[in-house]
C-alpha cells in the first residue's frame, strides 16, 4: 500500500470556488483523510453531480466524473455494482441531491449501494447565483423568491432514515477534525453512508450556520452525538437529551436523573430512534446534533449481486454462447 | 400423422399450397399467443420458413370478451423464402365473438373461418357490440366456416385430468391448436414435447392441455367440413441450425454476445417499459455469463447507472421505449460528451406520449438523431427483423468501444415480439470487437491525457479506475482537446464540435456500403430501414413477377449513411421510401442528398401490408 | 349543493381491470364516499401517472387527468396552486409513486401541496406484467428478477413521514369502510394527505396481504390505530403497543399495565411518534397498522401562495403593464 | 459637462464618430457588468443607437486575476440604427491582467486601451499567465494606451465617505466609468441618480461610488492622453418612449402582457438554470400582476406544474435551458397529446450536455423539432433581439391558446443577456388574444365532446375543472377523434396524427409571410432566424454599401414555416444560411424546398462577428 499525503490527493487544477467558501475546508478535510484512508488512489472514484460544490472531482487526484445535475448517485451506483473493487464516493449539493436528485439518493440508500454521498448543503442554489433550495428556511428572500419562500423544507438527515439509510450523520465544514471522524466511519461503513455536512456559501447565503459555528453560539446548540456516551451539551454540560414518549426531548440536566439521558447508540436496529434524534432541530437553528446518527448492518446491493452471480455460475456454470442459441429448441436442416 | 385418417371411411383430400397464412383471435385470456407460438414451432420443425406478428390489446387489462380485449398471433408459412407474416389471413380462428368481430375484415374472400360458436352467447355478443349473431345473420357467407364446439370439446377431454372448475376451460386454446395440427399437417410431437416440459411440474396441468390437443385434432379427423387438409412443404431452408426467436430475444442474446466478443461484462441498467421490458427479463436470467441487470428507479436512472459502468469498464448499455428515450436524452448527452461507449436501445411503439404502447412505429428516427440539446449526433442503426437484432446489437458494440461512443440501436414492437427461424450462427466465427484499455500514460511527461484521440478513430482512450497513474476527471463541461480539461475557448469549443462529428461521421468508412437488391437499370429505388424490410422485399418480389423492374435498398445505418448512398439515390430516377410514419428518413435523404424522394407513410399502429408497398410501387411505375 | 348517489361518480367507461383486481374495491370505497363529500363533481379532479392503478379517473366522472409515470404529484401541484378552489386528488401505484416518481411525491409532501394521495400499493408492476417494485420485499421472485429481487423496500409511511409529510395513513382494499373512513379523513385535512392502500394484484402478486385480509391472520396482524385509543390488537385484544425507550414496541397485554399502553395520537407535532409506529411491520408481514399515523395543522403551499399574492396586490396594487414597461428607465425621443 | 473643461488650459480636441464600441474587462468581482449598464443607460439617454453583448465567466466562481474569472461587457453606441454591439472594440478598458489578456487580441489597430496598471503586478501577472508585463515588453506598442492608478484614485476618493477596508476597492469600476464618460461626453446625471436611487439606505456606498466617479471624470478631465474626447452624436430613433431591456426581461414582461392580453392569469413552472434563471427572478417579483411562479424540483415538475395550470385555465408556461428542456419532453408529448395550451422556452446555450452555460449557441432547433419520441409536430418560434422577445412571447402565447398546442419559443443567451433600447408599445395596442373556454355541452346528446375540434383551427375546445357538466378526462393514450375516449383502432390513430399535424400546419395561414430586406433582385438571400439578426443584416448593409446587391430574410416561424417561404427561396439563385450551429435551418430548408442553401456555421459559444458574414456573402459573390 503506497503511502500518501494530502497534496496526493491535489491536482493541477485551479480551485474555483469563491474565497471564504466553505467547500474549501471540506476538500481539506476530505484529501487529508483519504492520505490516510489506506485505499489505492486508483481505486477511488468521485461523481458528482453539478453545482459549486459538485467541482469537487476535479480537484481530487482521483478518478472522478463531473456527471449532470442530480444524477450522481445512479451514475455512481452502476459503477458500484458493476466494480464493487472500487471506493465511489458522490459529492453533491442540497439542490443537487435533494430537489432534482431526491430521487436517485433514496433509492440508492434504500439498496444500501456501497457509496459514501457527501451532500454539502449551503441551503441554497450556489452555482445559478442564489435561489432558495429544499432545505432553505421557510421565508427566506431569494432571487426567486423576493417576498420569501414558502415551501417547508426538508430536514435531510430524517429523509435518509425514511428512505432505509443505513449511516446517517452530520458534520460541518469548519470543524474539519470532526469531518475528518465522520469520513472515517463513513468508510468503514458497508453500504450506503449519508453525510450531510453544513457548508457555508459565504457569496449567497452567509452565516447560515452561525448558530453551530458562532463562538458563542456555539456552545448552546452544539449537540455531539457520540456512540456509547450520553448526550450532554451547552455551556458546562447544562443540557441533556431524554426520551420521552417516543420524543427525543432536551431538558436541563439538573431536573433529569443521569440515567435518564440517553446514551447515543447508532447501531440500534429500529430507526425510530435516530429518527427521533433528527427532529431536534429543523435546520442549523437552535440545539443541532453533529455526529453519527444510525450505522446498522445490512448487506450492501453489491454483496448481494456478487453473491447471486457466483452461485448462478456454480448451478449453471460459465456462460456458453452457443448452448444459449439452442436453449429455447432448434432444428437442423440439412 | 397420416395412419390416423387411415380409420376413417374415405381418405381425406390434401391440398398443397406454397404459404398459407393463419391468424388466432381470442380475448386475452384465451392463450393465443401461446397457441400461436407451438404452431409456430410445429412448423418451423416441420421445415417451413415462416414469420409471426403477435399483436397484444393495449397495455391495460381489458373486460374478457371486449373488442379492446382481443389478443391475436398471426403465422405465415411458406414453402419458400418468405419474409412477413403476411397481409390477409387465409385461415381465422376466432374463439369469441370480439376476436371474431375485430379480425374478420382481413380475412381473404373464401378464406378458412373456424369459430368456437359456443362463445357466441348473448353477453358475448353484447360485449362485442354485435346485436345479432354474425353466424346467423349471413354476413360471414363469403367464408368457409367450420363451427367448433370448443368449450364442450375441452371440458369432454380434460375430465380425466384432474383439473378442475376455473382451470378446465384454460386447455381451450389446444384444442383450437390440435384442430389446426390436424388441418395443417402438422407434426405433433413438438407440441407434446413443449407440453410435457413446460407443465412438467403440473402433470394435471399437462393432462389437460394434451387431452385439449388430442380432441381438437380429433375433431378434425372425423369432422366432414375438416375433411379437407391443407399442406405447405418444408422451405429449401439453407443448411444449419435452426431456432425460432423473438426480436427482444436476439437481441439479449447479441449483447451477451457482443460481452464476450468484447471480453468485457455486460451491464444493462434499464427501467421496465412495453414493448423493450423482456430485453432486461431475458438478460436478468443469465448472470452465469457475467451478466448485471439492474431496475432502476427510473430510465435516467437506468442510463447513469449504464454510464457509470461504462466509465467502469462494462460493456454497457440501456433500454426503453419512446417516453423513456426521451427521459435519457440528457443523460445520452453526457456519454456523447464524455466519450463513453454506450448502447442505447429503443424499441419503438406508437407515440406521441404515451400513445399506442403494444403498437408499432417508426417515428423516433428523426428523435434518434436530433432528440438531444446541442450539436451530438451519434451513430445510430435499426435492426430489421427479429435475428436480424443479434447482429446488430453485436456491431452497436463494436461501434461503441472501437469509436467510444453512445450508439443508438433501433427496434420496434414488430421485430420485438416477431418470430422467425434464424439459422444460428458459429459463435466461434463472432469476431473480436475488444479494444484495449489505456494501462499507461500517453504524454511525454508522464501524465495521461484522456482527450488525446486515436489519429485513425478519433477514439479517446479508455482507462478504467483501478488503474495506476491514469487518474484523470472527465464530466460534462466542454472539454480541452487533448488534457480534457475543462475549456471555454471558442476555438476550443468549434474543434471539439467538429472532431465529435467528423469522429461519428468518419464511421461511414468502417461499415458495409449499401446493396441494391433487384433490378440495377430500374427506373425506381424503394429504399426503407428498420422492420419494413420484409414488407418491402416482398412486395417487390411480387412487382418483378410481373415482369417490372425495381430495385430495393435497405439502410441498417441510419447516422452515418453508408458511403455511398448518395451514389445508390442517384442511379435511380425515382425512389420511394415507405415508412411506419411521417418520412423522416425521407426527410433525411431530400436534406443530404437533395434527392426528390416520394414517401409512403402511415402511422396506425400496424406495419405495412405487402400489397400497400405493392400498390405505390405500380402507382409510381405508372402501371 | 348537489346530491350525489355513488353511480353519479361512475362513467360510461368499461373498466378494465382483471377480474378480481383489488382496483375495484377501491374504485367503489372512493366512489361511495365522493358522492358524500360535499364537493360537488366539477370541482373534483382525479390525476394519475401510469400503471394499472393509473387508469382510475377514466372511471370517475370528474375531471380528471391521466398522466404520463411518475409525475402525477407534480402536475397535480401545478393545477393546485393554481386553482386552489378545486379538490385534487392523486391516484398512483408503488412504482409510479415511489419509483420514478419519488421526487415528486416527496417534494409535494414536504410542500404541502393540498392534494390526497391515493398509493396503490400491491407490491409489483402490474400493467408491465409482473416486476418487482420498490415496495417488493428482499427476494421476491419476479420477471426481472428470476434469482430474487436485491433491493430493499421502501416504508412507504416511513418515507412520508421523513419527508415531512403532515398527514400519512394506511387502509387495505378489502375493508371499503375502512378505507372510507381514511378518505373522509384526508378530504378534511388541509394539505397534502399521504395514503398508501394495500392492493391485491391477483394477476401478478396475489394475496401479497392476505396477513391482513385472511380470516385468521388478521387477527393476529391487524392494528387498528384509533385516535385517542390505546393501540391494541390481537386475539381478545391480547397484544398492545407501547413506546420503550423510542421504540414502538409489540407486548403481550398481560405483560403491562394498562397505563404504559400507548394511546394513539396523530396529531402529536414530533413526527418521532408517528415513525416509530411505521416501523412497527416493514410490509404487510406481521403485526402492521392501519389508520392514520399522523395528521397535524401546518399552512399549505396555496394558502401561503395566495397570502402572498394578496399581500402583493395590497401594496402595490393591480399591476399596471405601462408602469411595468417604463419601471427600469425610461426615456423619451421626440 | 463641457463647462468643466473651462477651467482646463487648452479646450479638449473633440473626434466626431458615428459610432464606437467600446469594451470592458476585469474580474469577475470588478462590477464591469455594472459599469457596462451604468454606460450604456447614460447613452442611451443621451439618445444614441446601442447594442450589448455581456460575456460572463463559466458558471463557476473562478479564483480571482485568473483568465476564467473575466468578466466583460462591450457596448456599441452610435448615431444610427446599430443592430449588434459591434465586432472589434475601439476602446477596451483593461482592470487587470487577467483581462487584459483574454481581450487584448479583439482590439481594433490604433484602438485605444485604458488600463488600471496598479494591477499589473507580479502575483497579477502571473496568474494571468503573463511572464513579462505587456505594459513593458512593446507588445501594446499598436494601441494608445491610457494607464490610470485606478486604485490610488479610488483609495483617495472613498477616503472621506465613511467606507473602509475591504469595500474601499469595490467603487473602482466607478472611476473607470467616470474616465469613459469624460471620454466619450456621456451625461452624468442618469449614473448619479441611479447610484443614489440604488444605494439609497446605504449612503456611504452612494457617496463613495459617486466619489470614485467623480475622481475618473477629472482624471480625464486634468490628463494630457486624454485630452483628445470623443463624441457620437445621438441617432434619430423613431419617436416614442424608450427603455433599455434585456432579453429575459423582455421576455418576462411579454408573458406578463400575454397574460392580460388573453385575461388568465400566468403560471411558470421552472427550475433555475442559466441563462433562463432570470426570466423566474423577474417574473417571481410580480405577484400582483396575478403571476404565480413556482420553483419546481426539476424541470419535469416545472413542466409537469404548467401542465396541470393549463388544465385549470391558466396562461402557462416553463422556461429553461437545453439541458432542461432535455428532461421535459417526455412531458411536452404529453402536452401535445392532450392538446393543452402550454408555452415552452429555451433560452439556449453552449452544448452539448452541461457545455458552456454562458456562451451563445443556435444548436437545439432541430432539438425543438425533432427532440420528442412519435409524430409530435409542435410550433416553434424564435426571437430575434432582446425586444423582440415581448413580441415573441405574446405570439407564442397567441398561438398556444388559439390552437390548444404547446408552443415552443428559443431565446439565446446573447439576446437573453444582451440589451438594447427598446421603444415601448403603447399598452392598448397589444390585441386581445383571449379565448373562451367551453362552458356548454358540444354534443346533441347533451354531453360534452373534449375532442371535437373547431373546424377552422383544429383546436379541440378547453373546459377547465369548476365547469359544471362538462367533466371528462383526458391523458397520454391515443384519443378518439371527438369523443377523447382511449383509442387503440387503427384508422383513427391515422386521423388523430394527421389532424395534429395539420393543425400545427395550418398555422402558417395566420402569421405574417416572409419579408425580404434589400435587394429583390439580389444574386443571394441571406436567411436567418434568432439572435444572428443583427449581425446578418449588418453584414448586408455593409456590402451593399459596396454597391453589391444582396437581400436578407429572418424566419420568425420556424415550424411551421411561412407559406411563402419557398417562393421566397426559389427567387434568389443562391441562399446562404448562417447559424451558430453546424447548419440546422439549412437542413431543414433543403429537405423541404430541396434548396441547395449554403451554410456559413459556427459553434465557438460566441456570436458572428459581422465580418465573418460580410465575407462569406463576398466570397459567394465571387467579390
Ligand atoms: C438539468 C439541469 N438543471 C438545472 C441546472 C442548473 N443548476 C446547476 S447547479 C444548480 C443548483 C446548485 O445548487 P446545489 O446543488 O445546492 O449546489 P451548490 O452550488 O449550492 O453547491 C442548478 C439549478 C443544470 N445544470 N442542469
Ligand atoms: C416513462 C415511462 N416509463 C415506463 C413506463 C412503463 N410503465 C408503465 S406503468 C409502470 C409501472 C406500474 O407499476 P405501478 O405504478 O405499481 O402500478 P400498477 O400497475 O401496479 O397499479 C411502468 C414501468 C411508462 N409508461 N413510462
Ligand atoms: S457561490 Fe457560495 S457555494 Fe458557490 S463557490 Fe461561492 S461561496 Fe461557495
Ligand atoms: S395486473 Fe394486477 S393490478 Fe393490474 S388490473 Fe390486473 S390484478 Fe389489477
Ligand atoms: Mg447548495
Ligand atoms: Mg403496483
Amino acid at each position: 500500500m503506497t503511502t500518501y499525503t494530502r497534496s496526493d490527493f491535489q491536482t493541477d487544477q485551479e480551485v474555483r470556488w469563491c474565497p471564504g467558501c466553505g467547500d474549501y475546508t471540506i476538500l481539506a478535510a476530505v484529501q487529508q483523510f483519504m492520505a490516510g484512508m489506506g485505499v489505492e488512489r486508483e481505486k477511488i472514484v468521485f461523481i458528482s453531480g453539478i453545482g459549486c460544490s459538485s467541482r469537487f472531482p476535479y480537484y481530487m487526484n482521483t478518478y472522478g466524473m463531473h456527471s449532470i445535475h442530480g444524477r450522481a448517485p445512479a451514475i455512481a451506483s452502476g459503477l458500484s455494482a458493476s466494480r464493487p473493487d472500487l471506493a465511489v464516493w458522490v459529492v453533491t449539493g442540497d439542490g443537487d441531491a435533494l430537489s432534482i436528485g431526491g430521487n436517485h439518493l433514496i433509492h440508492s440508500l434504500r439498496r444500501n449501494m456501497n457509496l459514501k454521498i457527501l451532500l454539502f448543503n449551503n441551503q441554497i442554489y450556489g452555482l445559478t447565483k442564489g435561489q432558495y433550495s429544499p432545505t432553505s428556511e421557510v421565508g427566506k428572500a431569494t432571487k426567486s423568491t423576493p417576498l420569501g419562500s414558502i415551501d417547508y423544507p426538508f430536514n435531510p438527515t430524517s429523509l435518509a432514515i425514511g428512505a432505509e439509510a443505513t449511516f446517517v450523520a452530520r458534520t460541518i465544514d469548519m470543524d474539519r477534525t470532526h469531518t475528518q471522524g465522520i469520513l472515517e466511519q463513513a468508510h468503514a461503513h458497508q453500504g450506503s453512508a449519508f453525510i450531510e455536512i453544513y457548508q457555508n456559501c459565504n457569496v449567497f447565503n452567509d452565516k447560515a450556520f452561525v448558530q453551530l459555528t458562532g463562538k458563542e453560539e456555539r456552545v448552546h446548540n452544539r449537540v455531539d452525538l457520540i456512540a456509547g456516551e450520553k448526550i450532554i451539551f451547552g455551556e458546562g454540560g447544562s443540557k441533556a437529551v431524554v426520551m420521552r414518549n417516543g420524543s427525543a426531548t432536551i431538558v436541563d440536566r439538573n431536573t433529569v436523573a443521569d440515567s435518564e439521558i440517553m446514551v447515543h447508540d447508532p447501531t440500534k436496529a429500529d430507526a425510530s430512534i435516530a429518527f427521533a434524534l433528527s427532529r431536534l432541530s429543523h435546520g442549523p437553528y437552535g440545539p443541532t446534533p453533529l455526529g453519527v446518527f444510525r450505522s446498522v448492518k445490512r448487506p450492501t446491493y453489491e454483496q448481494t449481486m456478487m453473491r447471486q452471480m457466483a452461485d448462478a455460475q456454480a448451478k449453471r456454470g460459465a456462460g456458453d454462447l452457443a448452448a444459449l442459441l439452442t436453449s429455447q429448441g432448434s432444428w437442423t436442416v440439412d | 400423422m397420416t395412419e390416423k385418417t387411415a380409420t376413417l371411411d374415405a381418405p381425406p383430400e390434401t391440398v398443397i399450397l406454397d404459404s398459407v397464412v393463419i391468424r388466432l383471435a381470442g380475448d386475452s385470456g384465451d392463450g393465443m399467443q401461446l397457441a400461436g407460438a407451438r404452431f409456430t414451432d410445429a412448423s418451423a420443425a416441420f421445415g417451413n420458413d415462416l414469420a409471426t406478428f403477435p399483436n397484444f390489446p393495449a397495455e391495460i387489462r381489458a373486460p374478457a370478451g371486449t373488442l379492446p380485449g382481443v389478443s391475436s398471433f398471426q403465422v405465415q408459412i411458406a414453402d419458400f423464402d418468405i419474409l412477413t407474416a403476411g397481409d390477409e389471413p387465409d385461415c381465422l380462428v376466432a374463439m369469441n365473438p370480439a376476436g371474431l368481430k375485430a379480425n374478420v375484415s382481413d380475412l381473404r374472400q373464401g378464406g378458412t373461418l373456424i369459430v368456437n360458436h359456443e362463445a357466441f352467447d348473448e353477453r358475448n355478443l353484447a360485449k362485442a357490440g354485435y346485436e345479432v349473431s354474425p353466424l346467423e345473420d349471413g354476413s360471414l357467407d363469403g367464408f368457409r366456416m367450420i363451427q367448433v364446439p370448443m368449450d364442450t370439446l375441452t371440458k369432454e377431454a380434460v375430465k380425466e385430468t384432474g383439473v378442475t372448475g376455473r382451470d378446465v376451460l384454460r386447455s381451450k386454446n389446444f384444442v383450437a391448436l390440435g384442430l389446426l395440427a390436424w388441418m395443417f399437417h402438422r407434426p405433433t410431437e413438438p407440441t407434446v414435447d413443449w407440453v410435457n416440459a413446460k407443465f412438467g411440474k403440473k402433470p394435471e396441468v399437462a393432462a389437460a392441455n394434451l387431452a385439449a390437443f388430442r380432441a381438437g385434432h380429433t375433431f378434425g379427423e372425423v369432422t366432414e367440413a375438416t375433411r379437407t387438409t391443407i399442406t405447405v412443404k418444408p422451405a429449401k431452408l439453407s443448411p444449419g441450425t435452426y431456432t425460432n426467436v423473438t426480436g427482444n430475444t436476439a437481441l439479449a442474446w447479441g449483447l451477451i454476445a457482443a460481452s464476450q466478443a468484447a471480453k468485457l461484462p455486460l451491464f444493462y441498467g434499464t427501467y421496465p417499459i412495453t414493448p423493450a421490458s423482456d430485453i432486461l427479463h431475458e438478460l436478468s436470467r443469465h448472470k452465469n455469463f457475467g451478466v448485471r441487470t439492474f431496475q432502476a428507479e427510473d430510465e435516467i436512472a437506468g442510463v447513469g447507472a449504464a454510464i457509470g459502468a461504462a466509465f467502469g469498464g462494462s460493456l454497457a448499455a440501456t433500454g426503453s421505449s419512446g417516453p423513456g428515450i426521451a427521459l435519457k436524452s440528457e443523460a445520452i448527452s453526457l456519454a456523447f460528451m464524455t466519450e463513453l461507449p454506450l448502447i442505447v436501445i429503443n424499441v419503438q411503439r406508437g407515440g406521441p406520449s404515451t400513445g399506442l404502447p403494444t403498437k408499432v412505429e417508426q417515428s423516433d428516427l428523426l428523435f434518434s438523431l436530433f432528440g438531444r440539446h446541442g450539436e451530438s449526433p451519434l451513430p445510430v442503426i435499426a435492426a430489421s427483423a427479429p435475428s436480424d437484432a443479434f447482429d446488430v446489437a453485436i456491431e452497436a458494440a463494436r461501434i461503441a468501444l472501437k469509436y467510444m461512443t453512445p450508439v443508438i440501436l433501433l427496434s420496434d414492437n414488430v421485430i420485438a415480439n416477431g418470430t422467425e427461424p434464424w439459422k444460428l450462427p458459429n459463435v466461434d466465427d463472432i469476431p473480436d470487437i475488444s479494444v484495449p484499455f489505456a494501462t499507461a500514460p500517453n504524454a511525454p511527461d508522464g501524465s495521461y491525457l484522456p482527450y488525446m484521440r486515436n489519429v485513425e478513430t478519433f477514439a479517446r482512450p479508455w482507462a478504467i479506475p483501478g488503474t495506476p497513474g491514469l487518474e484523470h476527471r472527465i464530466g460534462g463541461l466542454e472539454k480541452e482537446a487533448v488534457s480534457g480539461n475543462v475549456s471555454y475557448t471558442p476555438a476550443n469549443h468549434q474543434l471539439m464540435t467538429d472532431s465529435r462529428a467528423w469522429k461519428v461521421k468518419n464511421i461511414e468508412n468502417d461499415i458495409p456500403e449499401l446493396q441494391v437488391a433487384g433490378d440495377g437499370d430500374a427506373e425506381i429505388l424503394v429504399l426503407g430501414w428498420g422492420s419494413t424490410a420484409g414488407s418491402i422485399r416482398s412486395a417487390a418480389d411480387k412487382v418483378r413477377r410481373r415482369d417490372l423492374k425495381v430495385a430495393t435498398a435497405h439502410l441498417r445505418y441510419l447516422n452515418p449513411f453508408p458511403a455511398n448512398l448518395g451514389d445508390v439515390l442517384r442511379r435511380f430516377p425515382k425512389v420511394l421510401v415507405p415508412e411506419l410514419n411521417s418520412g423522416q428518413l425521407r426527410m433525411l435523404i431530400r436534406a443530404e442528398f437533395l434527392t426528390p424522394a416520394e414517401g409512403l407513410n402511415k402511422i396506425a399502429g400496424q406495419p405495412f401490408q405487402v400489397s400497400e408497398i405493392e400498390d405505390k410501387i405500380m402507382e409510381m411505375l405508372g402501371s
